[in-house]
């Protein structure tokens, strides 16, 4: 059946970039010039300790060798050890995962909730004041850097209304094992909404343009000709015929969902990937940048995949051949 | 000698065997005189338009071989092709699709005769500003019409300047892909007449492709019928529209909608 | 007996600066009887079809009357007016190649316009979608049912519009260039579907056109639009031998290639009729 | 209503760099000098916008800040710009292995947004002003890879390339004289975009101090400084958000504008 081998082809293109992709990191991270032990020990450290510390960290090893071991080592979840605390990487990293995940998974989930209705609004009153409101609001939320709506939201409902925290976070589970969920959701509320306002003005921007375009097909003309309403058309036909495009969007647009969620965890204080990968870049810890750039590299990939692999659930034209 | 040989041409697009593999045309083979009216008519699908593409170099075919003034043309480079593009001059279907909307028309007309290729073959007029004025005054066109943009122009005068554009090099042969078909019918005919006036005058040789068998039998003295990328019958216009031999043909006729007056 | 369709004064114009594309035409149909409408583009015919439907776009200004079947159309809210569509009177495009939904398969899409107005079983639909399939000359109407549109061709898809247009028996079917975009041989086959088709079901059709000789084949009477206008009306025979105004005569003229000698100079509009827009 | 939409995005786009312009010559105060007495300022005379938590000028610095974000800007869509618009159209002209590689290669790039690359260049060579401007640059490449790739595809499906061909004119001719003026317009439109997500990538790197190092002034290193004192003089951290703000709505307005007078057939490549 075609449909497996298209599949197949997703899969290994996909195995490939992910393959480019990890050699591009260690290619900035380690080739460039600028010498890591150096850089740590500072530059009036003597070239003995320097040279001592080149031979602990395995730098004096050769470039290809130091890449092969590294994606060895991650195949079985071992990213290396910190240059600085020598702990393991995936050690360091694994808690701040969830953090990340959850911020933008609550974004992933409810930017979509807001911006299909309002997309929609935008493109079937797009004549009308209702129209024009939803583009002109969605057209603000663009603009505004998630950081910045993070810093007014503080200011509004932390500073002024007094009724969320202004930074710091609070697990799901505490360490002794307390469900703590009124806090968990108190600190996550504001961060999450800094996300979505972008995220949800970029959707809705997408969503208006796709059913705008589902609006002039022939085949929706077709289904008011046979006695459908303007709106009822729309569920019946133009959501499906839609959502191809808006699909294609949502996997695209994770990548900048995360680059959002790593400036805004600095905004509320959030332990996260953002915060361990900042920390790293200031202490010069490569390897630990490496590792956690390589995990937000392959969740954007992941995300890219299942994106193209829905493709061929929604449009049934793909199915018999791989057509992009 | 003829003009054009095609002799057992096929084109296939897709390997074969594969799910989009189709044989766009199979084993064609016909010949054009000098100052020849050839119509090729045929359905959607018929491979009337790849065929003529083949004529011009614009599609190379599979297997088979086409020779232009005894020269093969088929699969040839292009830089050795200035005889055959000089020689040979295309109208399209969709004026709004075949003249750039970005360029003045006066560009659009000359631009044959900036082409490196064609200036290297020697046979077209160097004096560009005469030229242009030479050709749109034949497509009865103002000259003024040169600093104007397509979208200014109507249908019909679009169409002319592509006419102007393919006799600018002074072409030997002009291939018509469906001329009119795009056209109002009010325009149709004036855009038959000129076609038919400047082919008399210039002594030009044309091929014309169609889907409309009346406008065929109109301007053209000979015809082929293609069906499914084959050749079904071809002759004189008044012998295949006359007494066609082949079942298609009668059936291509017959579906002609006719005036029923009651 | 009153008219079925019955159009006076109808004007409609878009945008902003209330561009009128059609100047108050008035016209009837009666019964059963089958009315053609020719023009060329731009002459507004198609715009004259969609505001019988209330297709229009929102920014569409429509004044003046239309009744099917004795009720005013016009002003009519989009809530009230789509139970009529498809029920009382049913539309077939120009373009089959994208008039059906590419995601749904045939079939349901068909049943749709079934049970949309009638209150059937799935099974009872999926029956009578076979039947009308079949009906207007599909072989296979099972596996045609079970398709989806790209894996038809445009004269198997024009079918599916006439099924859908007919399944429900309407007393209007408005045609737009319904064969303008199929092959000489499939048009054919096509026009003899709907001419068979439209006496079984007893509907009046309006049928739109730029091509005389297609209408001839269906039509009885024919109206001629020119620039938003009717600019004139009649019975087959008084517009093809005795034509009043000169647009219409030149239209004749120049449509009938085949009354001309092969090389010979044919008639243009231009010879009958000046017009101040330039074509 | 989208006309005004359009001259709203020229007068803010102007607006910025104006700003930027007159800041070479000018600006009230000194945009560097620490006033230890006059910090916090609240907005009013002199200080029309008041003073930060050094005693600054703030409308000083942001008339300098707008420097920074106009040149990274400029700067970034230029490279990316000139990177991934001869890809699209190469990979529009000749499709087959040339456009998948393209594709290819643009997915990746897309995985890498412009954050992320800084932040591994910050890692290697330490940041500044270039790192973040080559990050931007290469990462808004795959934006405009992809839109001339499918504006090219769009016109090369017109008859006029065909008549181009007809008549012997090389593929370099073809490509300079009809496929650039005809997808000019949706690069305009690509544009203006990718310099509104570049003017947000530049201020969320200078936020996270991955970008022009202190002392120059930028919008984002603004932000950051103002937001230790989100308690007791929050107005501060207003003022450059919203220069960020409305110079991206400039842009996007601006981009909105161009792609409402493009042919209907590119419209949907933009």
């Amino acid at each position: 059946m075609n449909l497996g081998r298209t599949v197949a082809v997703r899969l290994l293109v996909f195995a490939a970039s992910l393959f480019v992709a990890s050699m591009a990191i260690f290619l900035v991270v380690n080739a460039l010039p600028g010498d890591v032990a150096t850089a740590i020990l500072g530059f009036g450290a003597d070239p003995a300790s320097v040279a001592g510390l080149r031979v602990r960290l395995g730098l004096d090893r050769p470039l290809l060798v130091r890449y092969l071991s590294w994606v060895g080592g991650m195949a079985s979840g071992d990213m290396g050890r910190s240059y600085l605390t020598n702990e393991s990487v995936t050690a360091l990293v694994a808690p701040r995962i969830a953090v990340t995940a959850w911020l933008v998974a609550f974004s992933m989930l409810i930017a979509p909730l807001v911006a299909l209705p309002v997309g929609m609004v935008a493109a079937v009153k797009r004549r009308s004041w209702q129209g024009a409101a939803a583009s002109t609001v969605s057209q603000i939320g663009l603009s505004i850097p998630a950081f910045y709506a993070g810093i007014l939201l503080v200011i509004v409902f932390a500073v002024g209304l007094r009724w969320l925290p202004a930074n710091g976070y609070t697990d799901l589970v505490d360490a002794h094992g307390q469900w703590r969920p009124v806090a968990f959701v108190q600190h996550l509320v504001l961060p999450v909404t800094s996300l979505v306002i972008v995220q949800a003005s970029v959707l809705t921007r997408y969503v208006r343009s796709a059913f705008v375009e589902v609006l002039s097909e022939d085949y929706f003309r077709t289904a008011r000709a046979v006695g459908w309403t303007r709106w009822r058309a729309l569920w019946r036909h133009g959501v499906r015929n839609a959502a191809i495009s808006v699909v294609t969007v949502i996997g695209l647009q994770l990548a900048t969902l995360l680059v959002g969620a790593i400036v805004v965890e600095q905004v509320f204080r959030l332990p996260g990937l953002g915060t361990a990968l900042l920390s790293a870049v200031a202490n010069r810890d490569l390897i630990v940048v490496q590792g956690i750039v390589m995990i937000l590299v392959f969740a954007v990939l992941v995300i890219n995949l299942l994106t193209d692999l829905s493709y061929l659930l929604i449009d049934p034209r793909l199915r018999n051949r791989d057509a992009r | 000698m003829s003009l054009y040989e095609v002799s057992h041409v096929s084109r296939r697009y897709g390997r074969v065997g594969t799910a989009g593999s189709v044989l766009a045309v199979d084993d064609v083979s016909l010949s054009v005189e000098p100052g020849q009216r050839l119509g090729i008519v045929g359905e959607s699908g018929s491979g009337k338009s790849t065929l003529v593409r083949m004529m011009a170099a614009l599609d190379a075919p599979t297997s088979g071989e086409i020779r232009f003034n005894d020269e093969v043309v088929s699969r040839r480079a292009e830089r050795d092709l200035g005889d055959l593009r000089s020689s040979v001059q295309l109208v399209f279907q969709d004026p709004r699709s075949s003249l750039n909307p970005r360029m003045r028309v006066g560009a659009i007309v000359t631009e044959p005769l900036r082409s490196r290729l064609l200036r290297a073959s020697g046979q077209v007029p160097l004096d560009h500003r005469a030229r242009l004025a030479e050709v749109l005054e034949s497509v009865d066109l103002p000259i003024e019409v040169a600093d104007r943009y397509p979208h200014e122009l109507s249908g019909g005068q679009r169409q002319r300047v592509a006419i102007a554009r393919a006799l600018a090099p002074k072409p030997q042969v002009l291939i018509a892909d469906e001329p009119v078909s795009a056209l109002d019918v009010s325009v149709r005919a004036q855009v038959l007449n000129l076609v038919r006036d400047l082919v008399a005058a210039h002594g030009l040789t044309l091929i014309m492709v169609s889907h409309d068998l009346t406008v065929v039998r109109h301007v053209c003295d000979s015809v082929v019928v293609m069906r499914h990328g084959r050749v079904e019958e071809q002759g004189p216009s008044a012998q295949v529209y006359g007494e066609p031999r082949s079942a298609y043909t009668r059936e291509l006729l017959a579906s002609i909608p006719t005036f029923r007056v009651t | 007996m009153s008219p079925l369709l019955e159009v006076t004064d109808l004007r409609v114009a878009f945008g902003r600066s209330h561009r009128e594309v059609v100047h108050g035409i008035s016209f009837a149909l009666e019964p059963g009887e089958r009315l053609g409408l020719i023009g060329e583009s731009g002459s507004g015919k198609t715009v004259t079809a969609l505001a019988v439907m209330g297709l229009l776009a929102e920014n569409a200004y429509v004044s003046g009357s239309v009744r099917v079947g004795g009720r005013e159309l016009v002003g009519l809210r989009d809530r009230d007016l789509a139970p009529l569509r498809g029920q009382a009177m049913s539309m077939v495009f120009q373009e089959p190649m994208t008039a059906l939904d590419p995601t749904m398969p045939v079939g349901r899409q068909v049943a749709e316009v079934l049970l949309l107005h009638q209150h059937l079983g799935h099974g009872v639909a999926r029956g009578r979608v076979i039947e009308v399939l079949a009906e207007v000359g599909l072989e296979d109407p099972e596996r045609v049912a079970d398709a989806y549109p790209h894996a038809l061709s445009g004269g198997q898809r024009q079918r599916v519009v006439v099924a859908m247009a007919l399944i429900n028996r309407p007393d209007l079917v408005i045609c737009d260039e319904p064969t303008t975009a199929l092959d000489v041989t499939v048009q054919a086959k096509v026009l003899n579907l709907l001419d068979a088709e439209l006496d079984a079901v007893g509907a009046s059709c309006l049928f739109i056109s730029h091509d005389l000789a297609v209408v001839s084949q269906l039509c009885e009477r024919v109206l001629v639009m020119l620039d938003g206008d009717i600019v004139e009306q009649g019975s087959l025979a008084q517009i093809f031998n005795s034509a009043t105004h000169p647009y219409t005569r030149g239209l004749v003229a120049t449509a009938r290639l085949d009354a001309v000698e092969p090389g010979e100079r044919l008639p243009t509009v231009e010879d009958y009729y000046q017009r101040q827009v330039r074509r | 209503m989208r006309r005004a939409g359009l001259w709203i995005g020229v007068v803010l786009v102007a607006a910025v760099i104006l700003a930027a312009l007159v800041s070479l010559v000018w600006t009230p105060y000194n945009p560097l000098q620490v006033q230890p007495t006059q910090t916090l300022r609240p907005a009013g005379w002199p200080h029309l916008l008041g003073t930060d938590g050094f005693g600054i000028d703030i409308l000083s610095r942001l008339l300098v800040g707008a420097r920074t974000t106009v040149y990274v800007g400029v700067a970034a869509v230029s490279l990316a710009a000139l990177g991934g618009v001869p890809l699209g159209v190469l990979a529009g002209m000749r499709g087959g292995w040339v456009s998948e590689i393209v594709l290819r290669v643009s997915d990746i790039l897309y995985a890498f947004p412009a954050l992320l690359l800084a932040i591994l260049l910050a890692a290697a060579v330490g940041a500044s002003t270039g790192t973040a401007m080559v990050a931007i640059g290469i990462a808004s490449i795959p934006a405009f890879a992809r839109v001339a790739r499918a504006a090219t595809l769009i016109v090369m499906t017109q008859d006029y390339i065909l008549a181009a061909r007809a008549s012997g004119t090389s593929r370099w001719t073809t490509s300079v004289r009809h496929v650039l003026p005809n997808i000019a317009a949706v690069l305009g439109v690509q544009a203006s975009v990718s310099f509104g997500i570049a003017i947000l990538a530049e201020a969320a790197l200078s936020y996270l101090g991955l970008a022009t190092p202190p002392p120059t002034p930028t919008w984002g290193r603004m932000l950051h400084d103002a937001q230790t004192y989100i308690f007791t003089s929050p107005v501060q951290a207003l003022w450059p958000g919203l220069a960020i703000a409305l110079s991206v709505l400039g842009l996007n307005l601006l981009g909105d504008g161009l792609r409402d007078h493009l042919d209907p057939r590119l419209r949907e490549a933009a």
